[in-house]
This record gives C-alpha cells, structure tokens and sequence, in this order.
C-alpha cells in the first residue's frame, strides 16, 4: 500500500528503541495490549510484532514473562514465583460446579448455544450461571447460528485467556485428544431430525475456527461457516 | 411399560456394595445436576472404561434407584422420571429381539448415544478439572500492579466540508439580494420634500384644486413614484392645514380631495 | 544475630533467582516495596539489596527503569518514553457558521482584508474567529493592502486546498455554478441580473491571482492589483 512512501517520510526508530518502547507500553499495562494499538502508540513506521519478538526473548527466564493472550501481549510475572505474591493474590469468588462445567463446555466447544451446553450437562443452564460467567468477563457472545430460532451463542473472551495463561482457546489442555476423540462432536441422538444433524456439522465445523475468527469477528454476521475452511487445513 | 418385575429380578443380582452404593445415592439425591450426573456417578460403579460400560446394566442400575427412591418416599424431580422411562424404554429394546416393522433407532443406536453422552460428560469434567488447575491470574501469575494509565491528551481538531464552504458563501451572497430593501430614492418622495414643494406651491392655489394636481413633475404615471408621492403630497397637506396655511376637503368617502389657500382674511 | 546459623540451616536461592524474584515482586506490587518487605517475602537468606543492584543494573537504558522512591523501589516506565503513555483523542468539530462564513469569504475574495470580510458578511468578524482559521492553517496573512492603514489581508493556505480537495481557489464554484448546482437558490432580484454578472467576473478575477501569487510572493509589494491582469489573461 503506502507504505513504502510513508517508510522514506517517516524513519522509524531503531529495532532497540522500538524495543524499549513496547517494553515500556506492556510493562505499564495491566490489561493485554494489541498490536494494532501498540503500532498506534509507537513512532510512524515502527514494527511492534518484531520488538516483541526481541523482547519476549529477553525475558525468557526472567521473573516477569512476555505472554501472549488472544491477539494481544501483556507481561505476567513467572509462574513459578507465585509463592511470592501473597499479597497481591486475589481472592475469587468460587464458582459454582454448574458455572465452571459451564465455562469449559463453552471453551471447549466455543461457540456453544446454551442448547448444547445444556445437552452436555443434561441439565438445564440457570440464568445466573451464564451471568456469572460474563460478569467475570470470561465469555461473551459469539455469532448468531444460522439454525432455526437464530440462537446466541456463547465464546471466551481476551480476559479468559489472561486468566488461565492461555494464548488462544486452541491451548486449551486436552483439546486435542478430545477431539481426536471425538468428544468434541455433537453427535446428533439417533433418530434426530435431519436439521439438528446440519447444524451439528455445522457446529464442528465452527469450533476450530472460533477462537480466533470471533475474536473481533462480527457478532451476528450471516458468514457463519465461511472462514472454517482455512482453519481446517490449518489443523492438518 | 412398568419395568418392575424386571427390575427387582436384577436387583437381586447387583451385589451389596452396589446396593449400599445406590442408598448412598438416594440420601444425597439433592447433591446431583440431573440423572445424567447421577447415571455417570453409577457408571462408576462398573470400573470400567466408559466405552466399554453396560448401558443395559446401568439402567437396570437406575431404575432400581429409582424405585427405591419411591419406596423411600423421596421426591424426585420430574427428569429423573423422564429418564426413568427412558431407560426402561431402552432396556425393552436392548432385550427384545429387533421388530424389522419398527422404523425407529434400534436399542444399540440409543445406548451408544447414552454411552456418549457419558463419555462427553465425563470428559468435560475432567476439562473442566484441568482448566482450573492450570495457573491462574491474581493466584499463580499477576499482572503489573502499578499501572500507568495512559494519560488522554484530548486535541480538537475542525473540519468542514467544501459543501459547507460554499453553502456558507451562497448563504452570505443570498443575503445580500434579500437585504432589506434600502429605499431608493428614484421612487420615494419623502414627505419633507413634498412639503418643500407644497409651500411654494400653495401660493398660487387660492382655489381648490385637487391633491393630485400637486404632484410633482413626472410623478404621476408611474404607479411607484405616484404611490410614493400622492402619499407624501398628502401628508405635506395635512401638515400644512395644521398650520393652519390650507384648507382641505373631500365630499364623500374616496373622492378626489381638494385643497386650496386659506384665505388670508381668516387668518 | 541469629543470621549465621540459620544461614547454614536454609541454602539462599542463587542470586539469578532472587533477582527474578525481585524482579517479580516489584512489578506485581501495587506500591513501592522497601528492602525489609523484599526480605520478608523472599525465602530466608536472600539479599534483597545485592539483588535490586543487579536487577538495576539489568535495566539500565531499557523501556522501564528500577527507580527508588523514598526509601522503597519500584518499576516506572524509563522517562525518555512517557510520550508513549499518552493517548492522543482527536476529536472532530464542526466549524462554525461564523467560521466557515468567514473562511468562505477569504476564499472567494482573496486577498481580503478583516473590513471586506465584515463588509461582505454584513457583521463583524471576531478576533477569534480569524486567529481560529489561522490557527487551522486554511488561511494566513497575504500583502498589506495599499490602502490608507495598509491593512493586512488574508488569504488561503496549500492546506486549506488539500482540506477542500482544491487544486487552486479559482476552482471554487462561482455564483453562478452554485446557483445550477441548486446551492444557491433565491431568484436573482430584479433588475440585478446586470449587476451579478459584473460581480462574478470581477470575483473570479479576485481570487485566480490570489492563491498563486500570495504563496511566497512579497508580502508588502506594491503591485497589489498587478497580477489579476495576467490571470485574466489566462482565462482566455
């Protein structure tokens, strides 16, 4: 585009300096920070995805990590040190057994409709548990399915990878062996009409591409099935 | 479809420890997220892998919990009779001999699916389990704990669009031809001017003579100029008759009015 | 005290290690940490302070500095890099009528003095009024006009054509053009039709010299009809 005129307008600073600069910005962050607003933040012309590349690597093994979360980079002390920290620890609010079920079913199956989720369980979904789950900012709403009645969909947010130090919803543990066995699929009940069937391959479909694809995807777009395709091959 | 006798014959088979296992159950009935929760916690009872579980023992397992929970007068919620009916439906399917007539899922069809559900539920759990081990944000890792939150510089910037530039112009130029009209002196005669000329005028009227008469030169065809100088030639006379320099007078409504000298005797 | 024989009792953690855990400390806590805080929450035998001088060391020139504050330590973001705390919001106004009212007149009459524009516009122009124009660098200061006084005249900037998407002022749509373009809608009052097309010629001689031979002309030349000439000739 115009980038090669704006690169011989603008000089950008040394990989060093940008360097240091994305150090400063995700070191003051408390929150994840994107590369398009640490590109914003920066001098004209500076590459955010290469200083964090450099930077990730310097602290490797130090007591504070370069993390990614979703699409974003943030810096989390190591692990490890955690001991040190009592007093920062947070007390949480336990969840509830019903709301932690609930969380993984919908990371694991992200986007699931409270349909699915309560087919899992095989116990219906109260109000308050989903609440509880967005209030803490760890799903949101995904697309609308494109089946019958247009059901809302749930998917993890940005926060719930941060939480458990995940750098995206494939990360999840265990998923792959889930899926291999085919624990992942909702299999349609035998004898189930042949619209459920659709729209549980639909649904398989959908997983792998979730997680980044809703991310900042639009909410209720019509593609619904579109940009699975690249993600399966991905997978393979 | 009353599973009964079925049922206590396969009671009588299932061993003590799985029957104290059942009471178990039914005193903490409360403690279950619905009869699929309750199903998986008996499969337990079978250790064996989930795929490999008996689906035909597991309902005859439920149904007997079932009706202990009636003999013992619990109440059960209405899904767990669902589910009661549902496995009994199941196991007379699993017994029978298929009926070729019968277009619906044979019984190995709806255990299998049974016996997904279990997996899938179970497998979830364990998820579920993993996900809240991992290390966790405020417990194992934290975040900076003196942000510094990025000052807004907030700057103002003003735009305008060519439209408005020139609707702005066209706007002050429209102006300018709606300016209230500034009279125009080609077609007013003021009524100082027409009183000027009414004073050296009436010297000469000692007879009446009509108000138009008075007008000036060149004032009496345009309608304007005539408008403009009838009205100030009459204002000019009634001034004057003030004045008590002429008298006017006008026989009936909208007839000509005249005027004439005031005769110096009067005076 | 009792130092040396618990030393012997507890193995301190190599230096590398309580420097990650200082490292790990002071950017988690929510204040500043003092040294006996340090010594208290890493595990016995460690030395905060030999530890904070290599952790200062470490940072020296990065993104972020170990700074003390008072008597306690910290991580600030290096001060060289504060600009990148800042976040600048643009917000986008609408001039104002007065504003674009003036601007208008600038554009179309240039050079044109403070009393043309008053003239033109029927009311006063305010002070503000201008030094906002200018400060939005649309118009700046062209020749003094001749005149008894010589007042200064403004006329309109390269910026102002690029916000306008103007190659030169003399592209602006005359009265005329307006009034086709349905912009200009009021009937031509009678018997002005003569006058009007006095005006828009004498107008767009106005303004062709105007944004040429300003940029960079001499601001206090005497020629300051000279040039319309030249221009008229143009336009034939």
């Amino acid at each position: 585009m115009a980038d090669e005129t704006e690169e011989s307008l603008f000089e950008a600073p040394p990989m060093g300096e940008q360097e240091r600069m994305v150090e400063a910005i995700l070191f003051a962050s408390a929150e994840p920070v994107g590369i398009p607003e640490l590109n914003a933040r920066m001098p004209h012309g500076a590459d955010a995805v290469e200083a964090i590349g450099h930077l990730r690597k310097r602290y490797e093994g130090r007591g504070v990590q370069v993390v990614k979360v979703g699409d974003a980079w943030a810096i989390r002390t190591a692990s490890d040190l955690g001991f040190l920290m009592q007093k920062e620890t947070v007390e949480t609010r336990k969840l509830s057994r019903a709301a932690i079920e609930t969380l993984a079913i919908i990371a694991y199956h992200q986007p699931a409709t409270r349909a699915e989720i309560e087919e899992i369980r095989g116990v219906s979904v109260s109000r308050g548990t989903i609440d509880q789950l967005l209030e803490l900012e760890w799903i949101r709403l995904g697309r609308r399915r494109m089946t019958p009645g247009r059901p809302v969909t749930f998917v993890v947010t940005q926060s719930f990878l941060d939480h458990f130090g995940l750098e995206s919803a494939r990360d999840l543990p265990g998923l792959k062996e889930l899926r291999s066995a085919g624990l992942l699929d909702s299999r349609p009940a035998p004898g189930a009409a042949e619209d459920e069937r659709d729209e549980n391959d639909e649904q398989s479909d959908m997983f792998e591409g979730a997680a980044e694809d809703d991310d900042g995807g639009d909410v209720f777009g019509e593609e619904a099935s579109e940009p699975e395709d690249a993600d399966a091959e991905d997978e393979r | 479809m009353t599973p009964s006798d079925e049922t206590s014959g396969g009671a009588t088979v299932v061993s003590v420890h799985e029957r104290l296992a059942s009471e178990a159950l039914i005193v903490d009935v409360d403690g279950f997220e619905g009869p699929l929760d309750l199903l998986l916690t008996m499969s337990r009872t079978q250790k064996v892998d989930l795929r490999k579980i008996s689906v035909l023992h597991l309902a005859e397992q439920y149904l007997a919990f079932i009706n202990q929970a009636r003999d013992l007068r619990i109440e059960l919620a209405a899904d767990y009779l669902v589910m009661a009916a549902w496995l009994a439906f199941l196991k007379s399917r699993l017994l029978l001999p298929p009926d070729p007539a019968d277009e619906g899922p044979s019984g190995e069809e709806l255990a299998a699916h049974l016996a997904f559900q279990l997996e899938r539920l179970s497998a979830m759990r364990e998820a579920a389990a993993k996900l809240m081990a991992r290390d966790q944000k405020g417990r194992d890792f934290f975040a900076r704990g003196i942000p510094e939150d990025v000052t807004r510089v907030r700057r103002v910037t003003y735009t305008a669009t060519l439209l408005d530039l020139m609707q702005g112009y066209a706007r002050i130029r429209t102006r300018d031809e709606f300016r209230p009209f500034t009279m125009d002196r080609r077609y007013v005669l003021t009524m100082e001017e027409a009183l000027d000329r009414m004073r050296h005028l009436i010297g000469f009227a000692g007879e009446w003579a009509d108000l138009t008469s008075f007008l000036p030169e060149g004032w009496e065809t345009d309608p304007a100029r005539r408008r403009s100088a009838t009205a100030a030639t009459f204002a000019a006379s009634l001034e004057l008759a003030k004045a008590g320099k002429v008298e006017i007078r006008q026989s009936d409504p909208f007839a000509p009015i005249q005027m004439r000298r005031r005769p110096q005797s009067d005076g």
